[in-house]
């Protein structure tokens, strides 16, 4: 059962919108069902190392918000039956039930971006995204950013050292640090401008005119229609959209 | 249709020509990987802030070089694809908040056409009105989906109203006025002061170079 | 058939009131020829090539021209105003920035060129397989583009504009960055393309130049102050003293005798 | 006036860069600095103003410790300038660019000290023009300029004869002539041996780790070998111009 970008998208996009409808209780089994989907599913395991590294340790961090997402709440609601805390503080049974919701809800997005994002490198899915129809410049400009997104750190750090050997205040009052800030800044704009130039002119130079569609590697994979699993999840998100009106409409 | 010049009052323009098209105008030049360079910067400008010890944010700062020099479009979609990315890359709730990236895209790109950024006293102005714009967006989101807990120093200021007994979507939009009218007049000014002595060999090179203060060179060889 | 290229009294500006980039400039450059345009910084070297490459004319719409630009049998009155591509490549000074960066392999940076130009399958596969092995990257042919070196990066800028087969070929600076490794190279690569392809290409140094051009000019100020063989070079190299940096190429030339360069130093010169 | 005691140095994902070096530089010296990439050369000049701190050892420039002393205090000492002006040019007119090192290191009158390290390098006509309205080679000098207007005793530059054209490189020359004449200690990191030989009184060759020669540019055409063990080969031009009955290296002012 091969998974395409396609239908991993369709899929987030009903998980998102369902993560809104269910109530909390359920919301933890799907959150359980997307943990496990994650290790025992072939095209949902994390790509590389790196994101592998960064869900889990995004995972830990949202338990614990949600753990105190639901102790905040209860604490500061006075609606619903209150149990009496020691020191006169009282826990309300609806604080908590507020609090577990909206922390659960966010678990599940969150996994099911994880799921997502970690599975598919971003090339993938600008591929898929010019099959469904994208204006090619939208697409290079997508691939463009993750070039920038590399190499405009590294020129941070070294404007940075170039400017602090040059007497630039950034380690001293707060007001010189933000003089600071625009001594990084400017020179990285400036460099950017210069470089988004040049670049414009080499995609020209090499007969780049938004006419022809990118070629990527492994051309076949990405079968453009839509096929009967996205059509399904696409309708399953449309009912919950419509549940979520309904709900809210009716309330 | 005759190619009309947009200059500053281009909303004539907004309306005939469809999005596809206009984003392709608007990113005529240099635009295209200028889009792309402050979708980066919007993504790491946190971490310059941070590594100086700043307590500002300043994650849309890309978004609007690219309104000013480029156009609402493009602004848009640099937003929405920022949000998207950060989201990606380790912050869920961003992707849910694309929307307001769009508008303070959409909204940067209009008034920047109408020349707020070419008078320094106009652009705090403008900051202030879009930071309530963003509040005004932000709310509704942070609200129902997040209960007011976004993970940042900010949520005990929604604690704070809630507890003096103000209802979720009430203290969390309190919250976004305190903070985002701030961050965005900040962007404001610190993006009028990287582009308003910008030379015109590089000013012309982009479809909004005639946004920027008056240079007398740029009014008889308007860009593109 | 590589086209000559022939410009007469060609005057830019890069928007009204800006100083002259080129002022009254006239040249012809032999077909197959391969020419060195040298000259210090700001002499309007890279305006020259990018005028005749067709960018300046499709980008810069406010700049200001007058004179004519005649390439191959095509007349630009007064430049061309949009890419020529793929009839003239054009490599720029900085390699890094010329890749479009999107790429994943070096294979497929090669063959971004020819997606636009609507070029697929067999041909593809060819002319991809052919510029690979003409710069000799063949080992690197599924490297990832951030991963190469200064002078790989060059030569994969270079193979990603061959794969077009240009028939003029203009490069702006190509080895300020490279050692005399990468030197060596260029200048292989650059004799193997002779009378198939008219190359141009600028300067600031002399050693490269002297290896591998047929004819010379000298640039100052937006205007030609020399053309020449080489001999005719060699022998007036005192003249362009502080514009080239010859102090100390004069002295030796000088030490050999005006007319002919001493065959040591000529064997030196070819590197 | 600027002393390396056995530093070693490694960056975090432990490629040796230095093994106990030792060198001693006088004031009023000009040394050159050569070696292959990745032989350290960059990592030599972050030494001396405190960017990156030795594993061990101690690098002191002008009696000040660069371990005990923050980077702010450095760089009124010796005043490091890396290759690309991108990198560091912010302002929106040339004088302003010159002002900065001055004015930030609390010099008095910075503008006249920026005016007249704008006239060394021959850019003073241009003071009012945007720095991205000079040729990149005008650039460079701008960055020259304004490291020299910081009026340091020691001044270090990574490169900076890239990017220039015969008529630059001419003005460079000329002004490290007065700065050499005012006693100023400069080190060049540098591949131009063509221009910068006539120049320097010391050559220093860095080739993993260590200082494998650090002798008169004269003592370098005798014994070409740690020169061509370190991957660098003697310009062309010095080598013909034995054939031709001439000095390799033509003394300065030639």
């Amino acid at each position: 059962m091969r998974f395409d970008v396609g239908e991993k998208l369709s899929l987030t996009l009903f998980l998102l919108l369902l993560s809104i409808v269910l109530p909390w209780h359920l919301n933890g089994v799907l959150f359980l069902l997307l943990v496990l989907f994650r290790y025992a599913f072939r095209p949902f395991r994390p790509v590389s190392d790196a994101s592998r590294r960064r869900s889990s340790a995004l995972a830990r961090y949202l338990a614990i918000v949600v753990l105190l997402m639901t102790i905040v709440n209860g604490l500061l609601i006075k609606e619903g039956t209150l149990w009496p805390l020691p020191g006169g503080f009282t826990m309300s049974s609806e604080g908590v039930t507020f609090g577990l919701r909206t922390g659960m809800r966010l678990l599940v997005i969150a996994m099911s971006l994880l799921l997502f994002f970690g599975s598919t490198p971003i090339p993938r899915l600008a591929q898929f995204l010019q099959s469904v129809g994208w204006p090619v410049q939208l697409v290079m400009t997508l691939l463009l950013t993750l070039h920038f997104i590399d190499t405009v750190p590294d020129r941070v750090s070294l404007i940075f050292t170039a400017q602090e050997a040059r007497g630039a205040p950034v380690r001293a009052n707060i007001l010189a640090r933000t003089k600071a800030f625009f001594l990084i800044l400017s020179p990285l704009l400036l460099s950017g401008i210069v470089e988004s130039i040049d670049r414009s002119m080499a995609l020209e130079l090499r007969g780049f005119h938004g006419g022809a569609k990118l070629s990527f590697r492994g051309d076949e994979t990405s079968r453009g229609r839509m096929t009967m699993v996205s059509m399904l999840f696409l309708i399953l998100s449309i009912l919950c959209i419509v549940w979520i009106i309904l709900r809210w409409l009716l309330q | 249709m005759l190619q009309t010049r947009p200059t500053s009052g281009s909303f004539f323009i907004l309306m005939t020509k469809t999005v596809r098209e206009q984003f392709q105008l608007e990113i005529e030049g240099a635009g295209l990987p200028f889009v792309a360079f402050c979708i980066a910067l919007n993504l790491s400008a946190g971490q310059l802030a941070a590594a100086l010890k700043l307590p500002i944010y300043l994650d849309s700062v890309g978004t609007v070089l690219v309104a000013v020099l480029c156009g609402p479009w493009s602004a848009i979609s640099a937003g929405v694809i920022s949000n998207v990315l950060a989201s990606a890359f380790g912050n869920p709730a961003m992707v849910f908040f694309a929307p307001v990236a769009a508008v303070i895209g959409g909204f940067t790109g209009f008034i920047a056409s109408h020349g707020w950024f070419r008078r320094w006293y106009i652009v705090p102005l403008g900051g202030i009105l879009q930071g309530v714009i963003a509040a005004i967006a932000s709310a509704p989101i942070a609200a129902y989906l997040f209960s007011g807990v976004m993970l940042a120093g900010t949520d005990v200021l929604v604690l704070y109203f809630r507890s003096v007994g103000n209802t979720l979507l009430q203290s969390v939009f309190f919250q976004g006025l305190s903070s985002d009218p701030v961050d965005k007049t900040i962007t404001y000014i610190l993006v009028f002061l990287l582009c308003r002595n910008l030379p015109i060999r590089l000013l012309q090179r982009f479809r909004g170079g005639n946004n920027l203060p008056h240079n007398k060179a740029m009014d008889r060889s308007y860009a593109l | 058939m590589a086209p000559s290229v022939s410009i007469r009294s060609l005057h830019y500006q890069y928007f009204d009131g800006a100083p002259f980039a080129l002022k009254d400039l006239s040249v012809h450059i032999a077909s197959g020829s391969c020419t060195a345009l040298l000259g210090p910084s700001g002499a309007g070297k890279t305006t020259l090539l990018q005028i005749l490459s067709g960018i300046i004319g499709a980008q810069f719409t406010t700049g200001k021209a007058s004179g004519s630009v005649l390439i191959g049998d095509d007349e630009f009155r007064p430049i061309p105003q949009k890419v020529l591509f793929p009839s003239v490549g054009y490599l720029m000074q900085d390699a890094s920035v010329q890749l479009s960066g999107i790429k994943e392999t070096v294979e497929e940076e090669l063959a971004f060129a020819l997606d636009n130009m609507g070029i697929d399958g067999y041909e593809r596969r060819e002319r991809v397989s052919q510029a690979l092995s003409r710069l000799d990257l063949g080992r690197l042919a599924n490297r990832r583009p951030h991963q190469l070196s200064g002078g790989e990066l060059q030569r994969t800028a270079l193979a990603s504009i061959l794969v077009a087969r240009p028939s003029l070929l203009v490069l702006d600076e190509p080895v300020n960055a490279l050692d005399s490794l990468g030197q060596q190279r260029m200048v292989n690569v650059l004799r193997s393309l002779k009378c198939s392809t008219t190359v141009l290409f600028a300067d600031s140094g002399i050693e490269f130049a002297l290896a591998v051009a047929d004819t010379f000019l000298v640039m100052q100020g937006g205007s030609i102050l020399f053309s020449g063989t080489r001999n005719q070079f060699l022998n007036s190299l005192d003249s362009f003293y502080d514009l080239l940096p010859v102090n100390q190429w004069s002295e030796v030339v000088r030490k050999w005798g005006k007319t002919t360069v001493h065959p040591r130093v000529a064997g030196l010169l070819s590197l | 006036m600027i002393q390396f005691d056995n530093i070693s140095f490694r960056y975090a994902h432990d490629i040796e860069v230095f093994r106990d070096l030792r060198v001693g530089i006088a004031a009023g010296e000009q040394i050159l600095i050569v070696g292959r990439n990745g032989a350290g050369k960059s990592t030599f000049l972050k030494l001396l103003n405190g960017i990156v701190r030795p594993g061990s050892g101690d690098v002191t420039v002008g009696g000040l410790s660069t371990q005990k002393h923050p980077t702010s205090r450095l760089a009124a000492e010796v005043s490091v300038t890396f290759q690309n002006p991108a990198h560091q040019i912010f302002a929106s007119t040339v004088l302003q660019e010159a002002e900065f090192a001055p004015k930030s290191l609390r010099r008095k009158n910075p503008r006249e000290r920026a005016q007249e390290a704008l006239r060394l390098f021959k850019l003073n006509e241009q003071a009012k023009s945007h720095p991205y309205d000079l040729s990149l080679a005008h650039r460079k000098l701008l960055t020259l300029a304004s490291a020299v207007a910081a009026d340091t005793p020691a001044l270090a530059f990574d490169e900076p004869s890239v990017n220039l054209s015969r008529p630059e490189q001419l003005i460079l020359l000329e002004a490290f002539k007065v700065l050499k004449k005012s006693g100023k200690t400069i080190l060049i990191v540098s591949h131009d041996l063509e221009l910068f030989l006539p120049i320097c009184t010391r050559v220093l060759i860095l080739d993993d780790g260590k200082a494998t020669f650090f002798d008169a540019p004269e003592a370098l055409t005798r014994d070409q070998n740690p020169l061509r063990r370190s991957g660098v080969r003697l310009p062309l031009v010095h080598r013909l111009r034995p054939y031709c009955g001439l000095s390799p290296i033509p003394h300065p002012g030639a």
